[in-house]
Parts: C-alpha cells; structure tokens; sequence
C-alpha cells in the first residue's frame, strides 16, 4: 500500500487527516486511562515499604516521563521547522507545549503530595526537583515568545531556538539522580536494567504511560487543526471549509 | 589572515574550549557536589564545620530509641563502614524504619552527635508486594545461612 | 580627539572595533552604566534592612543575595545590549556586513560585560564586607562572579536578541533568560557557601567554568542566529 | 561632469558582467501577501528603480535583495547563485542605506564614518574621513556629535559612507528624502558616477530625478 505522506505535510491535508484521527486517539486515550487507573487502584498489590502512597506513580511517573519526552520532541519539531522552513512541524512544536508544560506541572504537583508523606517534606532543592522546575519555566518561556511576536514566522523561528537552548536540560533531569546524590530515587524502569518493580505495578504504569500518550496525541492533533485555522485563514481552503460549517 | 584560516583558527578554538569544558566538568564530578553527606565523609571531616549540612545513610538496625516524654528520637545513621549517632526531635516520616534510607539536615555537636533540625527518607526505586519482599529477604537470609555454615 | 582613539589599523580589527565602539558609547552614556550598577547596590543592600542587622544570618544569606542581585542587575541592562543598534539601523549593517556577524556578536557580548559585568565584580568585595563576610569567601564569591558574570552576558546575548522590537521586551527577557540562569546561580553562591562551610569549592568553579566555554562557543552563534530571525 | 573631490582608490570591479536576477520573488508581511511574481534582471551599469505607492512592499523588497530577510517564495540570484548561500561574500559586495542611515547619535561624524566603513569591510584612516565628510558637505563638521545634527546633515553622514565603500551594488531606500538641492545634486552625480564604473543601483524612490544611466529598468510595485 503506498501512501503518499508528502501529501500530509500540506496544512490543508494534514488539517482533515488529523480530523480523522482525533476520534480514535482520543477513545484509545479514555480506554487506557480506564484500565490503567483501574489496575493501579485495585489490582496492583500495596508496596512493600511505601503502602499505599505509592500509588501516585501511575499518575507521576507518566506524567514526569511525557515532560520531558514531549519537551524533546517539541524541540525536534521547532528545529525541523527552523531547518527546512515547514510550516506544519513548526506549528506541531507551538501546539505541543501546552500539553507539556501541563504534564511538567503535573509531575511536580504530584510529586510534591508524594514527598510529604514519603519523604517528610512536600518540596526540596535537589538536583532532580529543580531541573524538573526549569523545564517547566522553559514551557512557559516558549509559549510567552511565541506569543508576543505577532508575526508566526518570527514566531515560529524565535520560538524554535529557545527551544533547542533548552534542550540542554534534559540530559540534566533525567542523569540527576545518578549524577548526584539526590533525595528522589533511582529510576525503577530503565532501557539496560530489569525493571524494580513487581510486573502488575510495572503493567500499570506502562497503560498509564501509553494512555497518556494516546492523550498527548489527541489533544494536540486538535490543538494543531486550531492553530491550522487561524494561520490560513486567509486561504480560500479555509473559507471554503468555513461555508460549508454554516451550511 | 584568509578568511578560510579564519574559519579554520575559530573551529579549532571553539573546539578546544569544549574539550577544555568537557575536563572541567569530569573534574566536578570528580570532587563532592553533594546534596548529601555520607557517615564516612562526616568521619574522616570532610564536611562543614559548626555548619548546617545534610548527612545520609541507612538506620542503624536496632539504634532507634524514643522517650516516653517526648518526641525526641536517638538513632544512628550508617554507610556499613562509619556510623555516626543522631538526635531529633519531631515528627518522623512514615517511610523512616530502621535499616532503610535516610537524610538528616543539622549540626554537629561538640559530642560527635549529629543534631538534626530535619529528617527525610529517602526510599529506593523498587516497588513490589509485601508477600514479594518477605520472600526476598527470607531467601537473603537463607543464603547468608548456608554462607556461614 | 576620540577618533584617534578609534584609529585601528590592523586587519581584521572587526571584532576591536566593535568592542571599541561600544565602550565609547558607553562612556558618552556614562548615566545608564552607573544605574545598573546602582541597582546591584541598592538591591544588596535592601536585605539587611529587611531581614534585621543578625550578622549570623546575614552572613549566610550574603552569596545568595549577592549572586541574585548580580543577576538581576546583569539582566536590567540586558535589553540595551541591542536596542539601540537595533533602532538607528546599525544592528541592519552588522547584519550585512561582510565580517562575520558571531564575531561581531561576540565583542558586543565583550563589551557589555566589561561596562556591567565587571564594574559588579569589583563591586561585590564592598557589599561583602556590609554581610560580614570573611575575607577569604570575599575571593571566592570575586572568582565565583569573575567566571559567572560572562556566562550571564553570553546567554542573556540569545534573550535580547530573541526578544528585540517586542512589546513587554523587559519582562519577556527575564522569562527567557532566567531558567538559564539557575544554574550559574546554583554553583556560583554555592562556592562561596562550600568555601565558609570550609568544604572544597573547587568543584563549583569547574561547573561554572565548564559553562563559561559551552557559552563562549555556542552563544554568539546562537545570539547572531536568533538577530537574523528577529530584523527579518 | 562635476569632479567629485575624493577618488576612489582600487575599484574591483571586474569587468565580466554580473546580474542581480529576481525569480517570481514574493513576500508576505503578517497574513496580508503584499507581492508575489515579482521578476527583475540588473546588469553592471544598470539602475533598478522600484516604485509604488505606501505599504506595496518597496522596502521590503530592498531588504530581501539585500539578504536581510527571505523571499516567502521565489529567489534573489547574484550571478547566476543564490544570495542565500552566498552570505558573507555577497555582503562583501554591496551597501545598503535604508530607512535607517545606521548613524549612531552619540558618536561624532568623523566616528561615524570610521566605524561604518569598518564594518563595511572597507577601513579608511581620518584624512580619508575628513576628504569623504567635506565632499559631502559636512566640513567643519566632522567632531560634532550626530545627536546635534539636522535631519539633512544625518542623512548625508548616512550616504557618505557611499563615497569610501568598495562595492558594486547598492541599495538604497528613498535616498533623496531630506536632502536639500544641492545635496540632490551631489548624490545624483555620486550614482551617475558609480553607474559609469560598471557599477549597479537599486533604489525606491517618489521624486523624479532623471539620472544619465546606460539602463535604467522601472519596477512597479502595486
């Protein structure tokens, strides 16, 4: 089967494409969510040391991971824009942040109702916790020039080197806990080691993580076909589209 | 200067001072740039003197003690090679047990005791059923029998 | 009588020139390099008024304040790094210019640390002495600055640039840059800390060192990047 | 024809001739496209004026040919390549004066000059200076600050740098507005000059000024 994927790189198709996808996305998101928040709350065994506390993982792990994995793949995006000069992957970084930065908010809230009971403080200056704050300011520096520049190409560019200077930052994030002596723990999931964790546990978080890919994916895709919208609405695509809305 | 050797002089600076950073670097992670300190560390009194500082180890299996009076708790915090006595008061973590990780901030006294305005635990990254980790030690414990024998 | 001053004859003198021409600007506007360095007085000297003459506290307080106020002093004078070329057309002519514009890019940066950057270091022993410092953390917290204070220039460089002719500029320079910043301030107070605590130091200074070379190298490059994108 | 007080010393021009080619350039300020299919071809010798009434996209048109900023699509050729992958070497043959003269107010005329030409890859000492600065107009006048000048006496610090340049193309946005008769005059014997040497013009302008070129091509903007 030969698609012609040169043929989605076009606002226009990519617009109705990503119509198309948002539905199954968004239903592979809420199923996920489901099994996964189901097998964490009432399947998966209590731990050992940390009772039930450590149930937040299979919101804070996710959550943590897709930080800093979307704040890579937004920088990939930019880049590529920057680089080629494509208007769609400069538009997929702009429309990417948002759900980033959520997530790095996420984590670091989660993470702090972890830290009380676990550790005995809600927050603390360590290497892991502060690079996790950065990468959120960096979130929110991207969308704040991006918008305050009303010209999008500019925009697009502006945004697009701060979010390669950012990028530094996530080798610091994930390589703190075996840089430096840290309070936050080892990762218990890596690529050259057998996971630390008991395999209902692991299953969980693993559809949570997926789920919240499948989210990532949605929310984003609809944020993309906004930003499409409101970009090319000037072009007679979007017109033509607008009429056949009202009739 | 031909603008080519100009190019060339500034790659090879530009190249040197990253292999200059990169050493610098190597050479921090080299020293101690530490959230925590170890019991070894705080022996051999390489950590701040008449200084707020943090210490890190393990609880000493069997070191707790509480008063009755109070919530005052004497424990020592060990790194299997050093142990060094600590006194707190306050509440404690859910997670502080003995033989498992900890992070005191405090002073040392005059005493060689560690006064610890703040106590954190620092839990490990393994997950698994309580059931799992009965079995685990119990099957640690049957290898240390069978060392010793 | 300035123009002998200006009369370099060796080639390739871009980069002196540019360096040449912004100190000379600088001194013919004398007012807005003294105001940062008012700022980093003022500022410094706000926290024992705040917080109570203890000199204990002071004295453990002094890297922190000192290095933040560093910052925010460095980052106030930011947005003048180009504006002004920005709005007489000359930072067009860079542009254009045959030279090459990381270069030129680099003695601006040059530049605008020896007017802010420099006057803060030699500052900072006095303001030292006002938290009761020792004098042997007073050369810390000086090497600490001497290394950090050009990181701060090279970074901020990429922040002016990305934000040049944008309303809110100021505010939107400090979302940028500070982020960046954290880490200079981390290890830079965190020397003078280690050195009173009577722990080795060196560490802290390698880091900031390690950042001063990753900037130098790639931060004019970036900088020069990002002013092509904003006059476009 | 009126002699123009400073020579120029080593023009390079060489003498095979070159093109400055636009291909359907376009540009799109914001949303709005202000033009797009624009073509236009300048030889050695040739003057380009650009014409059109506000906002049709004249100075952006300039700042394009000068590689300030890039075509929405389309192309701007130097001799067959095109400027983008030129860069320092294209640069290194042109001037532009834009809306802007690039005149810093706190430096004196005599500075001016100096560091702009010196960043135009052209170094000249303060004799050169002063030579170039009474030519133009602005003897006695060469250690004032600019800030104390009149809007005529910057514009002309801004295209004295005309004088000391070494290159072929030049651009130039509405280069006689504020200029007074005889500053019209000189500046349009400077052009005339420079287009007998081989050298090539490009220029927006709303006054009528009939210049002596061998080609002159009019391009409208709408």
């Amino acid at each position: 089967m030969a698609i012609n994927w040169f043929k989605y790189s076009s606002p226009a198709s990519f617009y109705s494409l990503a119509g198309k996808m948002i539905p199954l996305f968004a239903a592979a998101a809420v199923i996920l969510l489901i099994m996964g928040l189901y097998i964490g709350f009432f399947i998966a065994p209590t731990d050992f040391q940390q009772g039930e506390a450590y149930r937040i993982i299979f919101i804070h792990v996710p959550a943590a991971w897709m930080s800093m994995f979307l704040y890579v793949v937004m920088a990939c995006w930019a880049g590529f824009g920057l680089a080629f000069n494509t208007r769609l992957s400069s538009m997929m970084a702009t429309a990417i942040a948002p759900t980033g930065a959520m997530f790095t908010f996420l984590a670091l809230w989660t993470g702090s109702l972890w830290g009380k009971p676990m550790w005995g403080t809600w927050w603390v200056w360590d290497a892991r916790l502060t690079s996790e704050l950065i990468l959120l300011f960096l979130y929110i520096g991207f969308m704040s020039l991006q918008a305050a520049i009303d010209d999008p190409r500019r925009a697009d560019k502006a945004g697009a080197i701060i979010a390669l200077v950012g990028v530094v930052n996530i080798p610091i994030i994930y390589f703190s806990v075996q840089w430096w002596n840290t309070l936050h723990q080892g990762a218990s999931v890596s690529v050259n080691q057998a996971p630390a964790m008991a395999s209902t546990m692991l299953m969980g978080m693993l559809i949570m993580v997926f789920a919240s890919w499948m989210y990532s994916i949605a929310v984003i895709l609809k944020r993309v076909r906004i930003i499409i919208l409101e970009r090319e609405s000037h072009t007679t695509w979007v017109a033509e589209l607008q009429k056949d809305g009202v009739a | 200067m031909k603008p080519r050797h100009k190019k060339l002089a500034m790659i090879v600076a530009g190249v040197a001072a990253l292999g200059v950073a990169s050493v610098l670097v190597l050479d921090a992670f080299q020293s101690n740039l530490v959230f925590f300190f170890t019991p070894t560390q705080v022996a051999a009194k390489e950590v701040p003197i008449g200084k707020s500082f943090r210490i890190g180890g393990l609880v000493t299996e069997g070191s707790v003690q509480r008063e009755d009076t109070s919530t005052t708790v004497y424990f020592s915090v060990t790194d299997t090679s050093h142990t060094i006595p600590v006194v707190y008061t306050g509440i404690l973590p859910d997670l502080f047990k003995e033989g498992k990780g900890v992070v005191a901030q405090g002073k040392m006294s005059d005493r060689g005791i560690f006064k610890a305005d703040e106590v954190l635990a620092k839990h490990d990254e393994n997950y698994m059923p309580p059931e799992a980790a009965e079995a685990l030690e119990r099957a640690a414990k049957a290898q240390k029998a069978s060392l010793s024998e | 009588m300035h123009h002998r001053l200006l009369n370099c004859n060796y080639f390739d003198a871009m980069f002196l020139w540019i360096i040449k021409r912004d100190l000379l600007l600088a001194v013919r506007r004398r007012s807005d390099v003294l105001i940062t360095l008012f700022f980093f007085v003022i500022v410094v000297s706000l926290f024992p008024l705040s917080v109570g003459p203890e000199m204990n506290l002071l004295r453990t307080m002094a890297p922190g304040v000192v290095w933040v106020a560093a910052l925010l002093a460095s980052m106030l004078s930011l947005n003048r790094m180009f504006s002004s070329d920005y709005q007489d057309g000359t930072l067009e002519q860079m542009l254009i210019s045959p030279q090459s514009l990381p270069l030129l890019v680099l003695g601006k940066t040059l530049a605008h640390w020896l007017v802010t950057g420099l006057p803060l270091v030699l500052m900072a022993p006095v303001l030292g002495i006002q938290y009761d410092l020792p004098s042997d953390a007073l050369f810390v917290l000086v090497i600490s600055l001497l290394i950090g204070t050009p990181v701060l220039s090279l970074i901020g460089a990429i922040g002016a640039a990305l934000t040049l002719g944008l309303r809110g500029g100021g505010v939107l320079v400090s979302l940028l840059v500070l982020p960046l910043y954290i880490p200079i301030l981390i290890f830079g107070s965190g020397a003078v800390e280690a050195n009173m605590a009577g722990v080795d130091f060196a560490a802290h200074l390698s880091l900031i060192g390690a950042f001063f070379f990753v900037s130098l190298v790639f931060a004019p490059w970036v900088t020069a990047w990002s002013l092509r994108v904003s006059l476009e | 024809m009126l002699s123009i007080g400073y020579n120029r010393k080593l023009l390079s021009y060489p003498f095979i001739p070159i093109v400055l080619q636009g291909i359907k350039v376009a540009c799109v300020r914001g949303d709005r496209e202000l033009f797009k299919d624009i073509n236009f071809s300048l030889g050695t010798g040739g003057l380009l004026q650009v014409r059109g009434p506000n906002g049709s996209g004249k100075t952006s048109l300039l700042r394009m040919m000068c590689g300030l900023s890039l075509p929405a699509s389309g192309e701007i050729c130097w001799d067959g390549v095109s400027i983008g992958t030129l860069n320092e070497e294209y640069f290194a043959r042109t001037t532009y004066i834009g809306h802007l003269g690039g005149v810093k107010d706190d430096l004196t005329v005599t500075e001016n000059l100096c560091i702009s030409s010196a960043m135009a890859g052209s170094e000249i000492s303060s004799d050169d200076a002063s030579k170039v600065l009474n030519t133009i107009g602005l003897g006695g006048r060469e250690h004032l600050p600019v800030k104390v000048l009149s809007q005529g006496q910057r514009r002309r610090v801004a295209l004295a740098r005309l004088l000391v340049c070494n290159t072929t193309l030049w651009i130039l946005d509405e280069p006689f507005v504020a200029l007074d008769v005889a500053a019209v005059q000189l500046l349009r014997e400077i052009l005339e000059r420079h287009l007998q040497q081989n050298g090539m013009v490009v220029m927006t302008t709303h006054q009528e000024i009939d210049i002596n070129a061998s080609s002159i091509t009019q391009l409208q903007l709408f």
